[in-house]
């Protein structure tokens, strides 16, 4: 009887030892913003049949569990609080639209599970009396961001602006919480450079009701005829601004967009020729690990990863991998431990944890951006000179 | 004679009131049938489910030997009833003309003769011919009357169910509404007329029925009734 | 007047249950029952859209500004509390009179519209709002950016006396009784509609206005009293969430999925009584969840189906079908066939 | 204000409106033929864009020559709707009509989402997308041109037929008296199903255009499901002359605002409602 | 003095007159009959006298005051009750429902209980109070009207406006429908009626109006009027 007992013991420790580990994952994987949902999901699939092929972690195969959150904060919510409390996970993955995170705050805060979140860039530095996502939770221990803030975005983008040599940028931006509350920053920003902002507009996205006819703005920013045209929008933006801005025969010597994505395909459309970018990861980045991811990752899903989204995902899960098993627990203050002192593979090349403007727990910054431009149906990255596979081309 | 049209306990539904009759008659071809009754007496659910506005839900229609039975209303015309319904239902925003050939648009045989048959209607009605580019919507209540005809004569019916023509016509009109009918009857075309214009209605006809509470309470000839003191306590009050 | 004190006590009753709905979740699912409750806000917030919108409609006026009333309740809480020290729970009742304010301006323009015209020059309202709260001086109304709101519930966490989910079911249950409360606000005024002279004066101007008024029934009058009372709580229900979700955001906010909602529950539930807005919302909040769990891709392609076959098959609404289940258990004879 | 901007803006906003007149117009035949209100409208651009796109990547198919694809694609779809869903709730309420509709555009957006996934799609190789004629420092975009002549000939063509042809005055039979058109032969749902059949391919070569010149996504039909009902409930429910007149009107202004008020364009949604919101309000004063 | 007058009162549809320079004075307690044909503009009358249609010219005075700008409701409450031609009861309220919207809001300040007991009452005189919880959109024609009059005089009009309401009857219930109609005469309500059934206006009216083309043709008693050779072509239609 004794022996039996020892035996079911050992046996339900065994089990519980065997407890795969899980990762529970917010995503929006259906309305306005699906496609991100989808692309994040398309790299959590991949890394995670990776991973497993790779030993799992702590020797189990690894599980995830993906919440749709419909990008509606009270959906995210009951959403996040199911896989704290019915799935009991112990990591957070995932992630997307500050509308979004705020309404996850409080309740990251009670539960204070292990998070490690995409997107939600808004920052809340330098805007007044609002308080952004890394003013909020930029200094909780188990907080860690894998996606340059709002601010990087800009520098980056600045950067390139002035490397380029232009004297006058006119500045066409989409008027939601994306594309609004930067821009005045991003006036500053680059006029700083002696760059002179000839116009800043705003104008109505596709995404939120717009009908996709940008010539009054496009009009409006021709007749002060900048060296470069910047604009600001959303990726179902692009055909429409770079079409109509051919269509009205503004040359500018630079068309650079910074939309979170950009439409499949759009490669080997006409318009697209000339037109830069800003991107965080392009699947014909000539080093090792993109070519790897791409190649995989073409092979699971049959397309390309055309949404960086694809890549930060993935980078996500191989962290929490490699941390869990580098901590050799699930224990949260030794992953914190091992994601903080760890370096981690990514399609972006290897990278860890630093430190931003408020939190020292931010993952890629502004040297994650690349800058892209489409030459000859092909994107060719400009800038940085370092990583640059092609020189820029002027469009006039 | 053969017959043109037998009713067999017709019973029908209008809207959510089962309503339950049991009517019986026959008409035979070429003949001018009258139906008085007084309002709300059934007369025009009488029509409406001979020619199948209001779905059938017992008894049975033949027309021309022929079982109406399952036939939509767009058939039943087909088969060659034309039905002038109550409250005309023409299409106000179209024009005189073209409520008129839209009788004829839709009844391949009826297509074919429809320049003839418009000419007849516009000697019955010269009128209609006056108006032809003018909105139905436009017109006086005696000219849609005759429009109304006019517009179901197109389909070159045999047999023509003609709900109160005279329904809120001056009495000079109402008598070139029953004129022009009593043409259309001796042209041979079967007339079965319903009608609350007792006294004008029952000399046009061959045979009248009185309907009363979903029953047909008497029959006789046209003159006989006209002077049926029932009648002429009911329904002239003189 | 007895059939409005049984009402009352079974409101009572439903309010006693849900008072302690939260403790029993817990005792008996424990963890678990924090997502549960969520799961339940989030129902119950859908019913009070949807019974707020039912009480609009009873008088025939089919609004698509529903979105408008809650981003004004939402707003209101938002603004005050960043320009000023406001205590905290002021911003909710001052919410729904804000929205009453919104509503009776709209309203009062509205009179002389009806079916279809009505539900667009609403649903333009509603945008135009959108567009001008988002216009407004940022210093104000946050712009694009939007605004923090504060959270009304921080339950204290103590180590070692309880456990990090307690935090949150506390929160949850508060949370959950804020909005029990509204609804239980929103079935009173809907109890006081259907058992007073409101109803006939309602049901009279939505089925026929003119003979409503031939009547002696003043339509405007009811009409906007209506829309007052559908816009104070769906306005309540819009400053509540806002302090639950800690942000409002105009395309979010004023986004045009607060208005589908709020009329596609109470159609699925039953239209123009107090039962159905509320059985609509339990249906399709379990309807969601149910495919959400079930299938891990297209689970909304259920979801509409579902619609599509509730109009279908009970075109009436849940409460329509219960209507005529118990019709035939009883016997009653439906057609006349039956009753002569 | 610089003479040329505003002329541009002027020609935009006539150009414009040729969009918002093809999305709204299959809408106004529903509305005004069968009455049915169509809240899956914007769905059926939606497929067509999706389905112009599928076959410019299977068969590197132009867009021009998918219309002759989409549009008897849509004319069966629509008809597939009608027969199994529609037709049951013709004489239902419109609240049931909403709902049902609402439900019908639920499933086809996801069911896009699920075959061609959320991120927007481009056709690639169109070679006029981006023609514009310059006359006198004023642009004119060969496809908004296009489009607006095509809405004027498709407005055009449906407003000849619905005068001239037997087919059109059956529907036009149809909705001013439906008793009156069974009793002319007409059997009325087979006229309700052509009518929606046809409303479908009206949308689907709309939604060919919205292909040529935007990104298809699931939710691409949406917004123009609103602004179509707005532009059909401002041009008078059955008025398909009237589609062109509120689209004009509705797209100059948007274009006007856009180019005279700094940030314009951010208030095109704006404009667009305002405009609906004033004409019926004050449509409504003037008829008491 | 006349309770009810109409003063050169006219509607124009489009181009067509369908009531013109009509004048009238209704006497307190009367039965007062409008006949004749289809289309005449009866209707149209008495849908301007309560407020549905806004008269193209002319004045309207019910007990001396001038109504002619008040709106429906208002005329209402000032004693105004209206029977419908083509009846229009509410189909989704039962009977006493519908008996309640006349009880409630015939007159302002009716209390909740007055109300009710007031519908009571006119269910009880009008013969519905079997039928008080039956769906109004389950009643057969008969009741329908029965329904009409009753919600009419929920009102408690002292002008009662009644379209048609005998119209459909059987003899045997016209009879009754005339007995009613005497009663509320008798109760000090003034009766307005539109009428075809002529044995129905012999027996009810005190004195009869002829209406053709929206125009006055003959004012006076049954007898006046029925002798009238202009009456009796256009009503009746001429003899060959």
């Amino acid at each position: 009887m004794k022996k039996l007992l020892t035996l079911t013991a050992a046996l339900l420790l065994a089990l519980a030892y065997a407890q795969p580990v899980k990762i529970g994952i917010l995503s929006p994987l259906t309305g306005g913003a699906a496609g991100t949902g989808q692309a994040q999901k398309a790299g959590f699939e991949l890394a995670l049949e990776e991973i497993n092929a790779a030993g799992g972690v702590l020797g189990e195969p690894l599980e995830i569990i993906i919440e749709d959150t419909q990008a509606t904060p009270a959906v995210a919510l009951a959403a996040f609080e199911k896989l704290m409390t019915e799935d009991e996970v112990e990591f957070i993955g995932g992630g997307f639209s500050s509308g979004v995170t705020l309404a996850l705050v409080e309740s990251f805060r009670t539960f204070q599970p292990l998070v490690t979140w995409i997107g939600g860039a808004v920052s809340g530095v330098g805007i007044d009396g609002f308080d952004g996502i890394e003013e909020l939770l930029g200094n909780e221990p188990w907080f860690f961001h894998i996606h340059p803030w709002d601010y990087q975005n800009t520098a980056a983008a600045n950067a390139f602006i002035a490397s380029t040599g232009v004297e006058t940028v006119g500045l066409l931006h989409e008027d939601s919480a994306f594309g609004g509350p930067g821009a005045a920053t991003s006036e500053a920003v680059i006029e700083s450079q002696g760059i002179d902002v000839t116009l800043r507009e705003a104008f109505k996205s596709t995404l939120f009701g717009g009908a996709g006819d940008f010539r009054a703005t496009i009009s409006k920013a021709a007749a002060t005829n900048p060296d470069m045209l910047y604009w600001i929008g959303y990726d179902s933006d692009v055909l429409p601004m770079t079409s109509q801005v051919r269509e009205l025969n503004f040359t500018p010597q630079y068309i650079f967009g910074t939309p979170p994505g950009w439409p499949t395909d759009f490669a080997a459309a006409p318009e697209a020729e000339c037109v830069a970018g800003l991107i965080g990861f392009l699947p014909n980045l000539p080093t090792a690990e993109a070519q790897a991811f791409t190649e995989a990752y073409t092979a699971m899903h049959g397309s390309e990863p055309d949404n960086y989204m694809a890549a930060l995902a993935y980078a996500q899960l191989w962290a929490y991998a490699d941390a869990i098993n580098t901590a050799g627990t699930t224990e949260q203050d030794a992953v914190i431990a091992a994601l903080e002192n760890g370096s981690f593979r990514s399609p972006m090349g290897e990278w860890s944890f630093g430190s931003s403007e408020i939190t020292s727990r931010q993952g890629f910054d502004e040297s994650m951006w690349l800058v892209f431009q489409y030459q000859d149906g092909k994107r060719e990255i400009v800038y940085p000179p370092e990583k640059a596979t092609a020189p820029l081309r002027s469009c006039r | 004679m053969s017959t043109a049209l037998k009713v067999e306990g017709l019973a029908a539904s209008y809207g959510k009131i089962q309503v339950f009759w049991n009517i019986s008659f026959h008409v035979d071809e070429g003949e001018f049938v009258t139906i008085i009754g007084a309002n709300g007496a059934g007369k025009t659910t009488v029509l409406k489910t001979i020619s199948g506005l209001i779905p059938l839900r017992g008894g049975s229609v033949q027309a021309f030997g022929k079982s109406l039975k399952g036939f939509s209303a767009a058939k039943i015309v087909r088969a060659g009833l034309g039905h002038v319904p109550e409250g005309r239902q023409l299409f106000g925003l179209m024009t005189v003309l073209e409520n008129i050939e839209s009788g004829a648009d839709y009844l391949p045989e009826a297509r074919k003769e429809a320049a003839k048959t418009k000419d007849f209607v516009y000697k019955l009605f010269p009128r209609l011919a006056e108006r032809e580019p003018q909105l139905a919507g436009t017109l006086s209540g005696g000219e849609l009357q005759m429009l109304a005809i006019g517009r179901a004569l197109m389909s070159k019916p045999r047999l023509l169910l003609v709900d109160e023509p005279s329904l809120g016509l001056a009495p000079a009109l109402t008598k070139t509404v029953f004129g022009a009918l009593q043409q259309i009857n001796k042209e041979g075309v079967t007339v079965v007329l319903v009608e609350q214009n007792v006294q004008q209605s029952l000399k046009l006809a061959d045979r009248a029925f009185v309907l009363e509470n979903g029953e047909i309470i008497k029959e006789a000839s046209g003159a006989k009734l006209l002077h049926d003191p029932d009648v002429q306590a009911a329904y002239l009050s003189i | 007047m007895r059939r409005i004190s049984y009402d009352l006590l079974f409101v009572l009753l439903a309010a006693a249950l849900l008072f302690f709905l939260p403790a029993t979740l817990k005792a008996l699912y424990g963890k678990a029952s924090v997502s549960y409750l969520s799961l339940l806000i989030n129902a119950t917030g859908l019913a009070i859209l949807a019974l707020s919108w039912d009480i609009l409609a009873r008088t025939g006026q089919l609004s698509l500004a529903h979105a408008a009333f809650y981003g004004a309740g939402a707003y209101t809480t938002a603004i005050l509390l960043k320009l000023a020290d406001w205590p905290l729970w002021l911003g909710i009742p001052l919410g729904g009179i804000v929205a009453v304010l919104l509503a009776l301006l709209l309203g009062s323009v509205t009179l002389r519209l009806r079916g279809i015209y009505f539900a667009i020059a609403t649903l333009a309202f509603a945008e135009v709002l959108k567009a001008v709260v988002q216009q407004l001086p940022t210093r104000i109304a946050g712009g694009a950016a939007g605004i923090n709101v504060a959270a009304l519930f921080r339950p204290a966490f103590i180590p070692g006396e309880m456990e990090r989910w307690e935090v949150a079911f506390l929160r949850n249950q508060s949370y959950f009784l804020v909005y029990v409360g509204i609804l239980l606000l929103s079935i009173l005024v809907s109890i006081l509609v259907q058992r007073s002279r409101l109803k006939p004066a309602f049901t009279a101007i939505r089925t026929n206005e003119e003979v409503a008024a031939v009547m002696g029934v003043k339509p405007a009058r009811y009409k906007l009293l209506a829309f007052a009372l559908s816009s104070f709580l769906v306005g309540l229900l819009g400053a509540s969430e806002a302090h639950r979700i800690g942000s409002v955001l105009p395309d979010e906010t004023f986004g045009i999925g607060t208005t589908v909602f709020a009329l596609v529950t109470p159609i699925f539930g039953g239209l123009y009584t107090t039962l159905g807005p509320i059985l609509g919302a339990a249906g399709l909040a379990s309807v969601e969840e149910l495919l959400r769990r079930t299938f891990e891709e297209g689970y909304l392609i259920g979801y509409g189906i579902v619609l599509v076959a509730s109009i279908l098959f009970m075109p009436k609404g849940i409460v329509g079908l219960i209507d005529s289940l118990k019709r035939r258990r009883r016997k009653l004879p439906r057609s006349a066939e039956e009753a002569v | 204000m610089d003479l040329t901007l505003l002329l541009q803006g002027i020609v935009s906003g006539i150009l414009a409106s040729g969009l918002y007149a093809l999305v709204s117009v299959g809408l106004a035949l529903a509305i005004g033929v069968i009455g049915i209100v169509n809240f899956a409208h914007g769905e059926f651009f939606m497929v067509g864009a999706f389905i112009t796109y599928q076959l410019f990547i299977s068969f590197g198919f132009d867009p021009v020559i998918s219309l002759f694809f989409v549009a008897p694609t849509l004319f069966l779809l629509g008809g597939a709707i009608y027969q199994s869903s529609i037709r049951y709730v013709l004489k239902a309420p419109e609240l049931n009509q909403m709902l049902l509709t609402f439900g019908i555009s639920i499933i086809l957006q996801n069911l896009a989402l699920l075959i061609w996934g959320g991120d927007p799609r481009t056709i690639s190789s169109v070679a006029y997308r981006s023609i514009g004629y310059q006359l006198g420092g004023v642009s004119i975009g060969l496809v908004p041109l296009a489009s607006f002549l095509i809405s004027l000939v498709i407005v055009g063509s449906l407003y000849y037929a619905l005068l001239k042809t037997p087919a059109g005055r059956a529907m036009r039979a149809v909705a001013q008296n439906r008793m009156g058109a069974s009793l002319i032969g007409l059997e009325v749902n087979r006229v309700y199903l052509v009518t929606f059949a046809l409303s479908a391919l009206l949308a689907g070569l709309g939604g060919v255009m919205i292909a040529v010149i935007q990104s298809p996504t699931p939710i691409v039909g949406f917004a123009f499901t609103l602004k179509a009902f707005a532009i059909v409930v401002l041009a008078g429910l059955g008025n398909i002359r009237g589609i062109l007149w509120a689209s004009l009107v509705v797209a100059l202004s948007e274009s006007l605002v856009a180019t005279l008020v700094p940030n314009g364009d951010a208030l095109r949604n704006a404009v667009f409602f305002a405009i609906i919101f004033v004409v019926l309000i004050a449509r409504s004063r003037r008829l008491a | 003095m006349s309770i009810l007058q109409a003063q050169g009162l006219s509607k124009k549809f489009g181009g067509l007159d369908a009531v013109s320079e009509l004048s009238f004075a209704v006497e307190a307690k009367e039965i007062f009959a409008i006949i004749g044909p289809n289309g005449a503009g009866k209707t149209t009358t008495l849908n301007m006298i309560s407020g549905l249609i806004k008269p193209s010219a002319g004045k309207l005075k019910l007990n001396g005051q001038e109504i002619s700008i008040k709106d429906s409701a208002e005329r209402c409450h000032l004693g105004l009750g209206r029977a419908f031609q083509v009846v229009q009861p509410f189909p989704e309220m039962t009977v006493e429902e519908n008996v309640l919207v006349g009880a409630l809001f015939g007159k302002s300040g009716v209390s909740e209980a007055t109300g009710r007991k007031l519908a009571q009452e006119v269910l009880k005189q009008t013969g519905l109070l079997a039928l008080k919880d039956t769906p109004a959109e389950e009643l057969t024609l008969l009741q329908e009207k029965r329904l009409e009059i009753a919600r009419a005089l929920a009102t408690q009009p002292k002008v009662l406006l009644l379209d048609e309401v005998m119209a459909g009857l059987r003899p045997g219930e016209a009879r009754q429908a005339v007995e009613l109609v005497k009663n509320i005469r008798n109760k000090g309500v003034t009766i307005v009626f539109i009428e075809h059934v002529m044995p129905v206006v012999r027996d009810l009216a005190d004195r009869v109006m002829v209406m053709d083309y929206g125009k006055k043709l003959a004012e006076g008693s049954y007898q006046q009027v029925t002798n009238n050779p202009q009456v009796i072509e256009a009503y009746l239609g001429a003899e060959e």
